[in-house]
């Protein structure tokens, strides 16, 4: 924790970045986002196992990117989102610093293959718990899942936090507020809920690089990363595909090979 | 109890699927009367949005098909489309969204029977699962 | 008499559920499903959980729901026929284990959707809506209803009020004529309050009263120009909706066309194109003057016009937020900077 | 029997359509049951909520004066999902509205003083209530001064009444378009609307001014006002913040303590002083 004070005190002090992005302790013991703008009020950042929100969220917010230069405090899944805002053309090399905790030390990547190299290196499979998660949902049958769906989108509200809450939800207008036509209903009733949410999770197919937020921001507590874990699972089977692991990449949904799997189609 | 008659909604495109079912009237071939043809400039262009509108608005199934592999007229909105549908129906299938009342095909503008047969099969297939009840009823639900 | 305490068991109560229903009222009660704590139907009290401190979302549904509809519009030969909404057909209510704070807000949400002009649906709801409370025993960190004029076991916006007694059951008071109706035909369930029972501030959750409202609304308004403080105030939030969707007081709300009928929802002045203009322009473009306007609305603004502060001190914004903007913290801040 | 509910429109049916410019029109409208007609009052400045069904509502100024009765006016613009849907219905087919709500202009105030209108591009309509209702009770305003400023001549609304207020000899109107927006046979002003106020010089003696239009011109437009003596408390203006229920309840336009559906949408200068820019 003090190596990542002491960087970030330097890296303002010689005004190499105008913002350390990074955690603060926040009420009731939650870790929560900080933006420090002085070295001298460094020392109020922190890394532990409370640090979980996304930090890369804030790259694309307009209040935020006009701070100036940034260094973000980077977990791996913050990783990942640089390099998919990278492959987004959202991010340019050498146009942010992450501060990457390890082992009591702070590592600085300033380039981007360095996160690349970073992030293969970590090579996040999903872990047992998740695979197994997973595998729970499709072990039900069609109408448990469907149950179960209904049931959990009946709850949502529509407050859209699970798209405020995602680094790659960026766009200025979302097509829900869009209204000529208007694709996706306005209010929280079942039938917009869900369409809403296959929306989000089909515009993250291919992006989503798994950090969870979504779910974490929803107030009802739907499980939303399912929905975003499971087509991550089908683009990696299908295409050979992992979203956040090269600056320079196509997305999977906007590319294809004449040889993709068409057994489903007669 | 009456014949159930399953409402099918094709989303085709217009190079292809869309010539090959006009081919399918021209040959007085018969087939199923369920369907409702909307014709599209290209696979590419059918979002995975309008078969949950088609779904909304009372479809029993639906087909989406057109040119195929390396025949598109627009040389790869097929093959974008069907990465598309790999997605979507992996999401459909995880959302407990019966895959089967989706028919993904290639029709080219020469295979009039085989759009014949693509109509029946769905028609039949679909009339087995019997109404998309589950997907119609959430129309309204949650309204106060 | 009313004013006189009075108790009741588990099984009464349960008694007491059982003719409610049978007089016709739907019973909403927080329900533990999976996580999460919220309203829903129940048929009995032990189907009710009171245990967490608050249901994640507020009882504000039962009278403004996320959804509904106003009226319903068919076309006929180039005209257009409008059906009005049959009040008939909303359900008679009783909103049972809300917390004080809750019953509060109420009369908050009344204080928008009625000014000047009644809202007809919210007013219908309203009427038929009978409010049975639970005191706090417990609080966290979050609350602070003390601040904003109410208590853990404040009786205003209630129609019953019930505290734990711990093990035994409930003290009882009848705050108002619908909670004496609430118990028409039920003294032989309940029973005179005695001894220790009647000492219903020792059962209470103790809550610091940490602010002034006055104060905070002499501040908001001399702070209101004050660029950098909303910045520096507001640079964590989204802007998504989920306090305004949580909170039990937050009215604002949209208006939609669907399937033949004119529908009501939830909006929020959270959300970055709550105030967009057809021509693009944009009032409030600024994620730090959204902020700002939540706390103006609530402190500033609805005091003055509509003479009722918009917060009851429930906390559910702060506990909802995704990145911990903690409204509490925001209101300290406000009270103690100097612009 | 309960109230009516506030937010549930009433029919009215379209008598007449007028196409301004390509893409602004005018509709006239009249209440489809007889008796809400005759029932139905409003005062110049007023608005109200104008229902497509299965669109939604927009919310525009009642354009036609409450001298006239038996019928309201609106003009708008093409341009979002509402006014498109509006835009495609034809003489006799039914709209919803709901209204008049927000205040008025002072023009019992007004009286024995001079009055100056300055519009600017679609915000004529908004103004054209109360213009023609200090015409219609003409005896009781002395000057009385329209400065009218568009992008080109296509731009002009009503231009047939354009045509005759300039003829008539107790009204002084000056219209004006932008640089480069004029045809060959133009007769009027070249130039932008502060500009072309500035040249002019009304006085301000015993005189009132209600500016509208886009941002952009109303922030030059009220320093030439303010130099020619125009205090801001006699410097009136009609909002047009986004709304939904136009009876405060929604709080979409509500800008610092006011809404402007309830406190407006007519404000002085010297009102919007004391509110923070969020119009």
């Amino acid at each position: 924790m003090e190596a990542l004070r002491n960087k970030a005190r330097e890296l303002l002090a010689a005004g190499t970045v105008k913002v350390v992005i990074g955690y603060e302790r926040g009420s009731a013991g939650a870790a929560r986002a900080v933006f420090v703008r002085d070295a001298a009020r460094a020392g109020s950042l922190i890394f532990d196992e409370t640090c979980r929100q996304n930090l890369a969220v804030y790259l694309m917010k307009p209040e935020v990117r006009r701070l100036g230069k940034a260094a973000l405090v980077a977990a791996p899944a913050a990783l990942r989102t640089v390099l998919q805002l990278a492959a987004e053309n959202q991010v340019q090399d050498g146009g942010l610093l992450l501060l990457a905790p390890e082992n009591g030390g702070v590592a600085v990547l300033a380039e981007l293959s360095a996160v690349e190299a970073r992030v293969a290196a970590q090579d996040p499979e999903p872990g047992r718990e998740e695979r197994e998660e997973l595998a729970r949902y499709e072990a039900m049958t069609l109408e448990q899942r469907r149950d179960f769906w209904q049931e959990q989108f009946a709850r949502c509200s529509k407050c859209y936090a699970c798209r405020a809450a995602c680094p790659l939800c960026y766009c200025a207008r979302c097509t829900v507020e869009c209204n000529q036509p208007q694709w996706i209903p306005v209010p929280a009733h079942d039938l917009g809920n869900l369409e809403w949410n296959v929306m989000r999770a089909m515009h993250l197919a291919g992006r989503c690089i798994d950090c969870g937020d979504c779910s974490r921001a929803c107030p009802a507590g739907i499980p939303l990363h399912l929905l975003n874990r499971k087509l991550i699972a089908v683009v990696r089977g299908s295409f050979a595909f992992r979203a956040g692991r090269a600056a320079k990449s196509d997305n999977a949904l906007s590319t294809f090979r004449p040889d993709d799997p068409e057994d489903f189609i007669r | 109890m009456a014949e159930f008659d399953p409402k099918i909604v094709a989303f085709v495109c217009n190079w292809c699927t869309y010539a090959g079912a006009d081919l399918t009237g021209t040959s007085r071939m018969k087939y199923s009367p369920q369907v409702s043809v909307i014709r599209f400039p290209c696979t590419g262009r059918i979002d995975f949005m309008l078969l949950l509108k088609a779904f909304a608005g009372g479809a029993d199934g639906v087909i989406v098909s057109g040119c195929h592999p390396n025949d598109c007229h627009y040389s790869s909105g097929n093959f974008h489309a069907r990465r598309r549908w790999i997605v979507f129906r992996g999401l459909l299938d995880f959302l407990g969204i019966d895959v089967r009342r989706v028919r993904f095909s290639w029709v080219s503008a020469a295979e009039g029977a085989k759009w014949a047969q693509l109509v029946n099969e769905t028609a039949e297939q679909v009339r087995a699962l019997g109404p998309h009840r589950s997907y119609q009823r959430l129309r309204g639900l949650g309204v106060g | 008499m009313d004013n006189e305490l009075r108790s009741i068991d588990h099984e009464g109560l349960g008694t007491l559920f059982s003719r409610w229903r049978a007089g016709g009222r739907r019973i909403l009660a927080p329900r533990r499903e999976n996580e999460k704590t919220d309203f829903a139907e129940v048929q009995a009290p032990g189907e009710a959980c009171l245990d967490p401190v608050q249901t994640a979302q507020s009882a504000k549904s039962a009278v403004f729901p996320r959804v509904e509809e106003l009226f319903a519009y068919r076309r006929r030969d180039g005209l257009v026929e409008l059906r009005e909404r049959d009040l008939a057909d909303l359900p008679a209510t009783v909103l049972f284990g809300v917390r004080p704070c809750d019953a509060a807000a109420l009369a908050g949400l009344a204080a928008i959707l009625n000014w000047d002009t009644a809202d007809r649906l919210f007013s219908a709801r309203r009427e038929k809506l009978a409010v049975v409370a639970v005191s706090c025993t417990r609080s966290d960190e979050r609350c602070f209803c003390t601040s904003v004029g109410g208590g853990p076991g404040a009786r205003t916006g209630s129609d019953l009020l019930l505290t734990d007694l711990g093990g035994g059951g409930y003290l009882v008071e009848t705050v108002s004529d619908r909670g004496r109706a609430l118990l028409a035909g039920a003294e032989d369930l309940l029973r005179p309050a005695a001894g220790r029972e009647k000492d219903k501030e020792s059962r209470l959750a103790r809550v610091e009263k940490r602010f002034d409202p006055e104060r905070v609304r002499a501040a908001l308004q001399s702070l209101f120009d004050d660029e950098v403080f909303w910045t520096e105030q507001s640079l964590r939030c989204l802007g998504c909706g989920a306090c305004a969707y949580v909170c039990p007081t937050c009215a604002c709300f949209d208006i939609q066309d669907e399937d033949g009928r004119r529908l009501r929802c939830w909006d929020s002045c959270g959300h970055a194109l709550f105030t967009l203009h057809t021509s693009g322009h944009n009032p409030r473009p600024l994620q730090s003057q959204r902020w700002r306007q939540r706390l103006m609305h609530k402190f500033s603004y609805m005091p003055e016009r509509q003479e009722a502060l918009g917060c009851v001190g429930c906390g559910r914004c702060s506990r909802a937020c995704p990145v911990d903007m903690d409204i509490l913290e925001h209101l300290l801040a406000v009270a103690e900077a100097k612009p | 029997m309960s109230e009516r509910d506030i937010l549930q429109p009433l029919p009215m049916r379209i008598e007449k359509v007028t196409a301004e410019t390509p893409d602004v029109r005018t509709l006239r409208l009249a209440f489809a049951d007889e008796a809400q007609g005759k029932a139905f009052a409003f005062r110049a400045g007023q608005f109200g909520e104008y229902s497509v069904f299965g669109e939604g509502e927009c919310t525009f100024c009642i354009a036609s004066p409450p001298t006239r009765r038996g019928y309201i006016e609106c003009t708008f613009r093409q341009a979002g999902r509402v006014t498109r849907a509006l835009a495609d219905l034809e003489t006799g087919e039914t709209i919803g509205f709901r209204g008049p709500f927000g205040n008025v202009f002072p023009i019992d105030d007004w009286r024995g003083k001079s009055l100056l209108f300055i519009a600017g591009g679609i915000a004529l309509p908004p103004m054209r209530s109360v213009i023609w209702n200090v015409l219609d009770l003409r005896d009781r305003y002395r000057d009385i001064t329209i400065v009218y400023g568009v992008r080109t001549v296509a731009d002009l609304v009503y231009k047939d009444e354009l045509a005759g207020w300039g003829k008539r000899p107790d009204v002084r109107l000056v219209t004006t378009v932008d640089p480069g927006g004029e045809t060959p046979d133009w007769t009027g002003e070249t130039g932008f609307v502060p500009a072309v106020l500035d040249k002019l010089a009304p006085s301000s003696r015993d005189a009132v001014a209600v500016v509208c239009g886009p941002p952009v011109m109303i922030k030059f437009t009220f320093p030439v006002l303010a130099r020619l003596g125009f205090a801001p408390e006699n410097v009136f203006t009609t909002l047009e913040n986004r709304m939904k229920c136009g009876v405060g309840k929604c709080g979409r336009c509500n800008t610092g303590k006011y809404y402007v559906c309830k406190d407006g949408p007519v404000f002085t200068f010297a009102q919007l002083k004391g509110m923070p820019q969020e119009y």
